[in-house]
């Protein structure tokens, strides 16, 4: 017993550790007293990371420091218009609280141009697939001239199932949009099977961490 | 395409095949994952054309060279990255390069620290003199700007704030063209910084990549490219590395928990199938 | 690319020209011409879900994603609030766990004004929406929590989701519910195929609202964004004719078709 | 022109900025006081220019001409600031969120309801993470240190790293479930799940070893049909979702930009 004493008091984090992965881990059987504890415990300490990191990393460089150390005053004005929020309770001000709500969703809207321009645009022209293809000593590459069709037909295939608005009355359209369907069950399943082995990682990950960090069985 | 679970009791073994409860599939899984760690399976393996190269591109290193191991990586992706640091420094170490880790992470200089003086030991390599380890320097780009044209001024102390110019395993290093390799382990997309402000740098250094497996399809063009000399692509990669360098590490041991995992699904996705298929030729 | 002259073509051809025909047709739209739009069946699921959830007194779960307060919150707010109008009408009870407090903050606000505006404000319950944690699995642990204590009937997942979009689908399968989802990040679409009854997938995410609100400022939308979708289509078609012209080495048509690449090439 | 303003707005020295910071939080409350009395009917068009001009300096910046020597206009030295406004605006909704979780809480406890346990625990961990964690960076303390690692190292990011390993049950119960041949959608589904699965690990590989590693038959090895996968057909349906994804998500930003917006929230009555 008392070894066991000792040896917690030596590694407190890893036996912490390995009791909370335990507590957790319970919930694959059936939601139990057991998780429910370890549930609340781990919201609490998230809720507690997360105003130390509020005061840490933004209420102290982007308020505190900037007024009080560096005499940029005009901050205290952001602070004051985000006091506007707490009248989200008030029932008859309540409107107040959409200034700064509105000001965010201004923000977010704004970036859109940027956002659009930088993740789109450039994929745009690494659409263009030549179909006939040369490989580097001059001959005629036909495998990348056909996987460049396949890519343009998946491409427009695709994109014709997200027609909202045309009525799929011809044929081409209806057939298309079926096709542009199935061709994503294929990216999807692929999706679905390249995942796999990133989350069976994890999980042996634990399985490492409890055999070998905690219980030390393994090296 | 979900269905809820069946609500007829379930009559015969076709039935009973299509409906398994998820709490034996959730003790087969266990049993799958646990077995491999302490009873060692070999499977078969084919490596990985990338693996391969990043092998001989580490064997092409001159005698003496130097390499320079960067670890960004934290305990979120320690199943992947940590058997890949440990089959990089091991296969370095095993050809006896003078080796220099550092981190952009701070859990990741604490794990390499520890991964590296492992293996240094069961090479023999004596710190300072064979190895030496930087520490975590935040902010990557800065870092990389300044590395190219003087490390010893990048890096004047190691992990520890002891002054890194008398170390005998510095000397001879001034910029980025003394070394000869630099190897990334990453969980993230740093491989574009490194390319972006250090690999043009000098033509004739090699840049490795280790990175998980989520992340490697993004990496291919690069390596096409030449721009990333090989490829340890997460977990599998690094049991490949460790067959290379011959020796059965936690990659093996993981990759062989992996496997039968995915054989296991594959068997219950066969058997759901045919339970299904059964059923459904009786009823019509 | 960090301003558009950097590479003004483009942006002006292709993204200036789909949001001046966005606006264009919102703004014929709001003339009041009679639109289309096509069956999005995991929309039309939403009211079957609520129904079940009426039936069986058990209580309705939204979830907004774990993204922080941008359009595509928002976006989930406007799907939440055609469904809480719903629940406000039938009285059944909502849970909606929220991790962004920015997002949790407008949440309220939206579920409370669809209660008001149907009618009931009594019958909406602040502590409904619920801040949990706006760390990723801590999150995901209280949902899970939530919805086996709770035994949901149905659950609407809208927003933005990442790895914890299986735990959330895999324990509302666990007690039967009635699922449908949405993301934009498609990398989780297989997931909530595989465990939900009704995925929206891609930008049918984005139609949602005009979908169920058959608003027409919404509609005429969606018109202008079929436009911006059919310019794209057509651009990646003719840059393939002229990549192959250009691989071909055509006389003139060989470099004018180079040029037209040119022009869209960035970086 | 902007000269007295922009002397006005810039950073104080000690002496004054006391009155400055209290100026502004008067000039503050009093703006507050003139808002709370505007009639009704200028509350809207006064939320629509506050989303205008917020959505307008991103716009602009971006569509601005360039000075093409330092890749800049006159309102890029101004993206820092405006992030760290969105910040410290974003951030201070958090104590909103807290007291969301203090009152569902509170009242558990208050109450007695069942499990108030749990809410008393979940208190506890709350409030010695905050405080561990502020003394770990504002009073260093040898003791105060230890706590928190095993709060924060032992803990938290053992139970972050639990959860996100539960997934790998749920992904084999959600496969074993789903993967049916019960439709078409569901059978393609399935196939090609069940080939990447095979390319991904060494026994899969094994299987179709004995083709060879170059020319014709070498493209039906199974990793290269999952990379085949990977790289044409995943890529091109994945970009393909991916432009109406952008042109949506554009539509959306235009239309709350402009406020366009309908919906409850939009179309209330204020």
């Amino acid at each position: 017993m008392d070894a066991l004493w000792q040896d917690i008091l030596a590694r407190p984090a890893i036996y912490a550790g390995a009791i909370c992965t335990l507590g957790l881990m319970t919930l694959i059987y059936r939601e139990n007293a057991v998780y429910r504890f370890f549930e609340h415990v781990f919201i609490g300490l998230a809720a507690g990371f997360s105003i130390v990191v509020l005061i840490k990393e933004i209420l102290d460089p982007f308020l505190y420091q900037p007024v009080f150390k560096k005499g940029e005053w005009y901050w205290t004005f952001v602070f004051m218009f985000g006091l506007l929020f707490y009248f989200i309770h008030s029932r008859k001000y309540n409107w107040l609280s959409r200034l700064p709500i509105g000001f965010l969703m201004g923000f977010s809207a704004g970036q859109a141009f940027q956002g659009f321009a930088n993740t789109y645009l450039p994929q745009l022209a690494r659409s263009f697939r030549p179909l006939f293809v040369t490989t580097p000593d001059g001959s005629w590459d036909a495998a990348a001239g056909i996987n460049n069709l396949i890519f343009m037909i998946v491409l427009v295939t695709v994109m014709s199932y997200f027609f909202f608005s045309f009525e799929q009355k011809s044929r081409v359209i209806r057939n298309s949009a079926q096709f542009g369907r199935w061709v994503m069950m294929v990216a999807f399943g692929a999706i679905f099977g390249t995942t796999i082995m990133a989350r069976m990682a994890l999980l042996f990950d634990r399985m490492y961490f409890l055999f070998s960090d905690w219980l030390r069985l393994v090296r | 395409m979900a269905t809820t679970p069946g609500t007829s009791a379930p009559r015969d073994i076709w039935d009973r095949l299509q409906a398994i409860d998820r709490r034996v599939l959730y003790v087969l899984l266990l049993v799958v994952i646990i077995l491999p760690l302490f009873v060692p399976i070999r499977l078969p393996m084919v490596t990985m054309p990338s693996t391969q190269k990043l092998y001989q591109a580490v064997e092409s290193i001159p005698e003496g060279g130097y390499v320079i191991v960067s670890t960004t990586w934290s305990g979120g992706t320690r199943a992947e990255n940590m058997p890949q640091t440990e089959a990089i420094l091991r296969h370095l170490m095993k050809r006896r390069l003078r080796v220099a880790v550092f981190s952009f992470d701070q859990q990741g200089s604490q794990f390499s620290y520890n991964i590296a003086s492992r293996v240094a030991r069961d090479f023999g390599y004596e710190y300072g003199k064979d190895w030496v380890h930087w520490g975590f320097r935040p902010v990557a780009g800065v870092v990389m700007k300044s590395l190219v044209r003087d490390i010893p001024g990048t890096f004047t102390t190691d992990r520890d704030g002891k002054p890194t110019k008398d170390m005998p395993v510095m000397q001879g290093i001034k910029d980025i063209k003394d070394v000869d390799a630099i190897v990334e382990i990453a969980a993230s997309g740093i491989y574009m910084d490194w390319i972006g402000l250090v690999v043009g740098a000098n033509p004739k250094l090699k840049f490795g990549f280790c990175p998980t497996a989520v992340m490697a399809p993004e990496t291919y063009p690069y390596m096409d490219s030449g721009q990333i000399v090989g490829i340890m692509e997460g977990m599998r990669g690094a049991a490949e590395y460790e067959q290379l360098v011959n020796t059965v590490g936690l990659a093996t041991k993981g990759m062989g928990s992996i496997s039968l995992a995915h054989v296991l699904i594959m068997l219950l996705i066969i058997v759901g199938n045919v339970g299904y298929i059964v059923t459904r030729a009786r009823r019509s | 690319m960090q301003h558009a002259f950097e590479k003004i073509w483009p942006v002006l051809i292709v993204e200036v020209l789909t949001a001046v025909i966005i606006i264009w047709r919102i703004v014929s739209a709001q003339r009041g011409k009679e639109l289309f739009i096509r069956r999005i069946p995991g929309l039309n699921a939403i009211d079957e879900a609520i129904g079940r959830a009426t039936e069986m007194g058990r209580p309705v779960l939204m979830v907004p994603g774990i993204g922080g307060f941008s359009i595509i919150a928002l976006q989930a707010l406007s799907i939440f609030s055609y469904i809480a109008r719903s629940t406000a009408k039938f009285g059944n009870r909502i849970l909606m766990p929220v991790a962004d407090p920015t997002v949790y903050t407008v949440a309220e606000e939206v579920i409370r004004d669809a209660y008001q505006a149907e009618g009931h404000p009594e019958r909406f319950e602040a502590d409904s929406i619920r801040f949990l944690s706006d760390r990723q699995f801590a999150f995901a642990s209280g949902v899970a929590g939530l919805i086996q204590r709770e035994q949901i009937a149905s659950s609407f997942m809208f927003g933005e989701f990442f790895a914890e979009s299986l735990i959330f689908a895999e324990t509302g399968n666990m007690v039967g519910a009635i699922q449908v989802a949405g993301t934009v990040h498609t990398t989780q679409i297989p997931f909530f195929i595989a465990a939900c009854d009704y995925t929206i997938i891609g930008d049918e995410y984005y139609a949602a609202s005009a979908y169920i609100s058959r608003n027409p400022t919404m509609l005429g939308s969606l018109v202008g964004q079929d436009f911006g979708k059919l310019l794209i289509a057509s651009l990646c078609v003719i840059g393939s004719v002229a990549a192959t012209l250009a691989a071909l080495e055509v006389p003139v048509l060989g470099t004018a078709s180079q040029w037209f690449i040119n022009l869209f090439t960035i970086r | 022109m902007f000269e007295p303003i922009a002397r006005f707005f810039s950073a104080k020295p000690p002496e004054v900025l006391p009155y400055y910071v209290a100026g502004a939080v008067l000039f503050s409350i009093l703006m507050i006081f003139v808002l709370i009395n505007l009639p009704s009917r200028a509350r809207k068009p006064l939320i629509a220019l506050v989303t205008f001009l917020a959505g307008l300096f991103y716009a602009t910046e971006f569509f601005f001409p360039i000075d093409r020597a330092t890749n800049k206009n006159f309102l890029t030295d101004y993206l820092v600031p405006a992030s760290k406004l969105g910040s410290l605006l974003g951030g201070m909704t958090l104590t909103l969120g807290i007291l969301s979780l203090l009152r569902v809480h509170g009242r558990n406890i208050a109450r007695l309801r069942a499990g108030w346990y749990n809410s008393v625990a979940l208190l506890v961990a709350m409030v010695s993470m905050v405080t561990f964690g502020l003394m770990d960076k504002y009073g260093a303390n040898d003791g105060a240190k230890k706590v928190f690692n095993v709060l924060f190292e032992g803990m938290l990011i053992n139970m972050d790293a639990t959860m996100f390993s539960l997934i790998a049950f749920y992904i084999v119960s959600a496969s074993y479930r789903a993967f049916r041949i019960r439709s078409i959608e569901a059978t393609i589904l399935m196939v090609t799940a069940f080939l990447v699965m095979l390319g991904q690990v060494p026994v899969g590989n094994a299987l179709t070893d004995w083709l060879p590693q170059d020319g014709t038959f070498a493209s039906l090895r199974v990793e290269n049909i999952k990379q085949w996968i990977l790289s044409q057909v995943n890529a091109a349906a994945l970009r393909a979702i991916a432009f109406g994804l952008g042109v949506g998500g554009l539509a959306i930003s235009l239309r709350i930009w402009l406020s366009l917006e309908r919906g409850a929230y939009f179309e209330k009555e204020i």
